[in-house]
């Protein structure tokens, strides 16, 4: 408690806004500390580390099977994505030969986890642009369709721990591609749901555009991924520049943005979206029967030394998996590389000046997962 | 007393009522809720909610000047508004030279909120 | 199942790491002329995938500028930084680099002693570095210099002594810390 | 019973007592319906199910929460003011409360008829901000603070649009003996018998019913609560029955511009054929204006459920701009507009193709002007990573 | 105010839909089978005795070490006059289901198909007031396949 001295009495003072850890706009437990003078934000200081686990260091003293479940818990609303990276730099470290098929299934799940995630992404930033839960409760009801089909598939809806390095924990159920077509068919009726109900209106544009926009040079130098960077205007996408799957077998377009502004990287996702359904209609097209393990696989995987680092690109970004091993059965040194841990990093640089409303507005766009930041 | 201002008067207490009964009814309430609900004062649930951070300091700071503005604006067409509620009652009956009066009236506002717009006064920042 | 003997497409292995160690190696060394850089050839150490070149670390972020700004294959874009605890041996400092415009990836890495866990910082080079520096400091003890602001990021600010992802640093006394493993004896929290 | 207080006969104080008690419950009634209602409409909009616990389809989901506030622990911030804090419920609950008053339910049921009764429900509803500000400063939270200053700017600024429309109603009530211009809100439904206002002044009712939109502080101009950036504004501190009494004010003003609305614009009980009905039988001509009363009242809240569960909130500064440039010319216009059609004494058809210009001009410039991206306000300024706030 | 008649007309077609959540105490959602709660152990009919050996391999194979496993010779084994052909047997059998990640890893490393993931929503539905009662021993582990309860699945 402060009392005003006589001569600060008529001074105007920058206001401190904390925003955090426990506020309804953070997306988990986040903090910014703002400084607000009447409305516009002079200050942003962002503070991290709420959820830290020490997830690599839990990875260090964990097999390459057991690792796979720990992934999961990085990155939540993607967590094929998180797995895929993981089991793709065990499986080129120690050479291993994944059959066709599961390959296949692994492009699938992990296009079908983005739409999840994407889907997520739109209703927490209808939340955060202020629509009244109305957005929120239609993008979970498109995510729950999916999220069933996962559970289907691998008996969990969240945290399915479900690749292996080598393939796959067991073979899908026999009604896959029938669900798989059912889910698209919803899905794509969610899309242009969320498009109607969102992306033309008024209010809407009237607070996405031109609102916390990132010039493509910066967003490199941030180190920015994903639709966050692509939304300024910068084609990187993992998925063709750095292919691994079979993304090149399959045809699909590198969505970008303009301007960088928060609706863009609105308007990224949803266009990004579209084109998942697509790659995923292609993928159905690929799958034939087979084996999903390779032949000898040994009990226990050991890796030769050496490291790796195998990115991928998560619905959020770079989700990137630096492996070090001196031999044996676990890593040496496993870091995560997260997207959102660099897109948060420009949050400063995209808010200052803006209105405190913008502030929420903008943190949103960015579709942080705090697990992932903190790992 | 006269009968035009016993009926005002009459029509009027309603209003002095229903002030006594709205005080009354905020008042029963609170205090019902000091009588039925429990009462165990801790120092933790004295504080300012903040996040669940301790307050960086008092919030009650002098604030940026826009707020400002926009009262000073208020007050000065509220105002307006005021004058146009007896016009509006009897310029039909005044006829056209009340009505243009009133329009200078409004033009003369206007001008100045052209003034306010221009100066960007409606503007935030 | 080690590549030597598992791996059907061995010989393609081999073509593509003869790419990275010659031809790619060629353009970061015309990149790095005047700097003492070497690419990580023994196969223990190499990674599987990218071009990994030593730099002392004195020379480590005037490395790392002239990459970035290096014509043809300018590396502009840092996917990540890290370091890896090697305990007596030192710590690694590891800068991922990509380049937008040509896609390739080239892996930097200075190896400080451990006793002197020293490295300059490299945010004048890209802002990217910023928060990655102060995790690998708090997480390793890596000392950044001239980092603009060198507090703990996921840590507590005031847990300057203690470098969890050190090999030297237990998993175990962790979790008797935070408290676990207390509830199922005493049958309470 | 004979007496005077005041000089006034028991009687008139008698029957505005019964005629006040008679408001308060209908109003907590319809308040705690409201509630249940809102919940329930909102939750179908959102396809879910809403409340279904207490009750038979959760009915009872109103009187349990007013019960349980009553048995929750009534906190005061160490820091906050305590008069300022303690008497911010009583002046946002009393003004909004007196509003009853003046309003008409359906032929001679109101608890008075008073001769101004557009002034007098404008001058008192608007007292409200101030227990608003109160609230916000007397918590000494900055998030109350915020959002205190929020509701007051946008509470003025919208204040004058939603006078300025009545206004514009008001001037064009014909009565008879070719008087034009009432305050009286009975006489302005009474003329309402064959043609409802909406017909006339379109813009004056688009206008009023945006503007009614920001005073109630609903979605999309909800940002003094808005409850991602500002955490519930002004009632961050307030718990308990005290934070009931700023709901129960908030869905008693929702009530109140609702019924304003639908006499004002809508026609209240006597369109259509309200009068008509009450000349053949008196009960059921009663029962009829009370059902068109609540129905019209119904229609404008339901639309309000509707855009809450729809729109995104504006932002502070686009709030302050539609009000001062757009509506506030426009409102403008409509009476100059109208007081030209009335002195020269042109056919009401002009009023009705002024108005509804009017109204396309507004739908152009929402169209347009909104869709522009807006500039950053301040520019970035200190060094790469925030000392000053540290 | 074009953009803004479409989102309006959107919600007015979700309310014309009706609803698409569904209570849930009252309505449970059909379960897929192989839904993954919390590993339980299975009861062999046949013997009359659990299948665990007590082998150590799940507990070995655990990520998050919630499981504690003792074993002891059989009493019913075929040389002690018994009808079982398992030497050894478990004897004690702890699983922290506060602990456990429910990765499966258990149910594949088991070489006697002794252990399942339970897939009914009473494994769902586990909260208790403290977290010691999450701490499942030999008989809870056992209830429910004892009483026929589940039907298990145990990946192929």
């Amino acid at each position: 408690m402060v009392a005003n001295t006589p001569e600060q009495e008529f001074e105007t003072r920058e206001l401190l806004i904390n925003m955090g850890p426990q506020h309804p706009s953070t997306h988990g437990v986040f903090r910014m500390v703002l400084g607000v003078d009447g409305e516009v934000v002079t200050d942003v200081v962002p503070y991290i580390g709420y959820m830290h686990r020490g997830a690599e260091k839990l990875c260090e003293t964990m097999d390459f099977r057991q690792g796979v479940g720990y992934m999961d818990r990085t990155e939540y609303l993607a967590n094929f994505n998180a797995e895929l990276s993981y089991v793709l730099a065990v499986e080129r470290l120690a050479g291993i030969e994944v059959p066709e098929r599961a390959q296949w299934i692994r492009m699938i799940l992990c296009e079908l986890n983005r739409l999840s995630s994407h889907f997520m992404f739109t209703g927490a930033f209808g939340t955060d642009v202020g629509v009244f839960g109305t957005a929120f409760v239609y993008s979970f009801r498109e995510r729950e369709v999916i999220l069933d089909l996962f559970e289907e598939i691998t008996g969990d809806r969240l945290m399915y721990a479900y690749f292996r390095p080598g393939g796959l924990a067991w073979e899908v159920p026999e009604n896959f591609e029938t669900r798989v077509h059912e889910v698209l068919l919803s899905a794509r009726h969610g899309i242009r749901e969320m498009d109607s109900l969102l992306t033309e209106n008024e209010i809407f544009l009237a607070r996405t555009k031109g609102v916390g926009a990132i010039s493509a040079a910066d967003a490199v130098d941030w180190g920015m991924s994903g639709p966050s960077l692509r939304a300024s205007g910068v084609p990187l996408d993992l998925r063709r520049d750095d292919p691994y799957l079979y993304y090149p077998q399959v045809d699909f377009d590198v969505i970008t943005g303009e301007a960088g502004d928060v609706f863009d990287r609105y308007h990224v996702r949803l266009r990004e979206m579209r084109e998942s359904v697509r790659i995923i209609e292609q993928c159905m097209e690929h799958l034939s029967d087979g084996p999903i393990l390779p032949e000898r696989l040994p009990r226990m995987l050991r890796t030769p030394p050496g490291e790796i680092y195998e990115r991928t690109e998560a619905p959020r970004g770079e989700y990137g998996i630096y492996l070090v091993s001196r031999g044996g059965n676990r890593p040496y040194r496993l870091k995560v590389r997260s997207a959102c841990f660099s897109n948060l990093q420009a949050l400063r640089d995209m808010t200052i000046g803006h209105y405190v409303a913008d502030a929420v507005v903008i943190l949103g766009s960015i579709d942080i997962v705090l697990c992932e930041v903190d790992r | 007393m006269g009968e035009s201002l016993h009926s005002l008067f009459g029509d009027y207490l309603a209003v002095l009522l229903g002030t006594v009964i709205g005080f009354f009814l905020v008042f029963t309430a609170l205090v019902a809720t000091r009588v039925l609900a429990p009462f165990s004062p801790e120092r933790e649930k004295g504080t300012t909610y903040e996040c669940g951070m301790l307050p960086l300091r008092r919030a009650s700071t002098n604030i940026g000047v826009r707020f400002y503005l926009y009262a000073i604006l208020f007050v000065l067409f509220d105002v307006e508004a005021v004058f146009l509620f007896p016009w509006m009652l009897s310029f039909v009956e005044l006829g056209a030279a009340a009505y243009y009066q009133m329009l200078l009236f409004i033009l003369v506002l206007g001008a100045g909120l052209a003034y306010a717009w221009k100066k960007g006064a409606l503007q935030w920042r | 199942m080690s590549p030597e003997e598992g791996a059907p497409d061995a010989a393609a292995d081999d073509a593509a790491r003869d790419y990275l160690e010659t031809t790619i190696w060629a353009e970061v060394d015309r990149a790095l002329s005047g700097i003492t850089a070497r690419p990580v050839t023994d196969e223990e150490e190499r990674s599987v995938i990218d071009l990994v070149v030593r730099v002392p670390p004195r020379e480590v972020v005037t490395a790392l500028r002239a990459l970035r700004d290096a014509q043809g294959m300018n590396f502009d874009y840092l996917r990540s930084l890290t370091a890896v605890d090697y305990e007596e041996e030192g710590v690694d400092v590891v800068y991922h680099l990509y380049s937008v415009e040509t896609r390739h990836n080239v892996t930097v890495k200075c190896r400080l002693a451990a006793d002197r866990l020293v490295v300059e910082s490299a945010t004048s080079v890209w802002r990217a570095a910023n928060w990655y520096e102060r995790e690998a400091q708090e997480m390793f003890g890596v000392r950044f210099e001239g980092h603009p602001d060198p507090r703990n990021l996921l840590l507590p600010e005031e847990m300057t002594d203690v470098f969890p992802l050190r090999k030297s640093h237990p998993l175990a006394e962790i979790e008797v810390l935070q408290g676990e493993g207390i509830a199922y004896e005493e049958g309470e929290l | 019973m004979n007496g005077d207080i005041f000089g006034l006969e028991i009687n008139i104080w008698l029957d505005a007592l019964v005629r006040l008690g008679l408001a308060v419950a209908l109003m907590t009634v319809v308040v705690m319906a409201l509630i249940y209602l809102e919940r329930k409409v909102i939750a179908r909009f959102q396809q879910r199910l809403g409340p279904t616990r207490t009750g038979p389809a959760g009915i009872l989901q109103s009187p349990a929460d007013a019960l349980k506030l009553l048995g929750k622990e009534d906190l005061r911030p160490k820091n906050a003011d305590p008069w300022v804090f303690e008497l911010a419920p009583y002046f946002v609950f009393i003004p909004i409360f007196l509003v009853f008053v003046a309003i008409p339910f359906a032929f001679d049921w109101q608890i008075r008829v008073l001769e101004l009764g557009l002034l007098y429900v404008l001058a008192v509803s608007s007292i409200n901000i101030v227990g608003w500000v109160m609230a916000g400063w007397g918590s000494d939270n900055r998030y109350a603070m915020l959002g205190a200053l929020r509701a007051a700017a946008q509470g003025i600024s919208y204040e004058l649009p939603l006078v300025l429309a009545l206004v514009a109603v008001a001037m064009v009530v014909s009565l008879p003996g070719d008087v034009r211009g009432s305050l009286n809100l009975v006489e302005i439904v009474a003329e309402q018998g064959h043609i409802p206002y909406i017909v006339w002044q379109p813009l004056a009712f688009a206008i009023f019913y945006i503007a009614m939109l920001a005073e109630l502080n609903r979605t999309p101009f909800d940002i003094p609560v808005g409850e991602s950036e500002v955490v519930g504004g002004p009632f961050v501190e307030y718990s308990g029955i005290r934070w009931s009494m700023f709901f129960l004010g908030e869905y008693t003003a929702l009530l109140l511009l609702s019924l304003r609305g639908a006499a004002v614009f809508l026609g209240g009980w006597a369109w259509p054929l309200g009068e008509e009905v009450a000349d053949q039988n008196a009960a059921l001509g009663l029962l009829y204006q009370f059902t068109l009363t609540a129905a019209k009242a119904g229609v404008l809240i339901f639309t309000i459920f509707w855009v809450r569960a729809t729109m995104p909130r504006l932002r502070v500064d686009q709030l302050m701009a539609f009000s001062w440039k757009v509506l506030l010319p426009l409102t403008f216009a409509q009476i100059a507009a109208n007081g030209l059609v009335l002195v020269y004494g042109w056919p009401d058809v002009v009023l009705l193709a002024a108005s509804g210009g009017g109204l396309v001009l507004l739908a152009v410039i929402i169209d347009r002007a909104v869709r522009r991206p807006t500039p950053r306000p301040g520019l970035p300024s200190g060094g790469l990573e925030g000392e000053a706030v540290r | 105010m074009r953009g803004i008649v479409r989102s309006m007309a959107t919600t007015l077609g979700a309310f014309v839909r009706g609803p698409v959540t569904r209570e849930y105490p009252e309505g449970h959602r059909p379960i897929p089978e192989r839904d993954r709660a919390f590993p339980l152990l299975l009861w062999d009919f046949e013997i009359d005795e659990p299948y665990c050996t007590g082998c150590h391999a799940c507990e070995r194979a655990c990520p998050v070490e919630c499981m504690t496993v003792l074993m002891k010779d059989n009493p019913a084994h075929t040389s002690l006059g018994g009808n079982s052909s398992r030497r050894k047997i478990i004897d004690k059998f702890w699983i922290d289901y506060a602990r456990c990640m429910r990765c499966n890893i258990c149910v594949e490393v088991c070489n006697f198909d002794a252990i399942a993931m339970n897939n009914t929503w009473s494994g769902h539905e586990t909260s208790v007031y403290d977290r010691a009662d999450l701490v499942m021993d030999l008989p809870q582990l056992l209830a429910q396949h004892k009483a026929g309860a589940i039907d298990e699945w145990v990946a192929p």
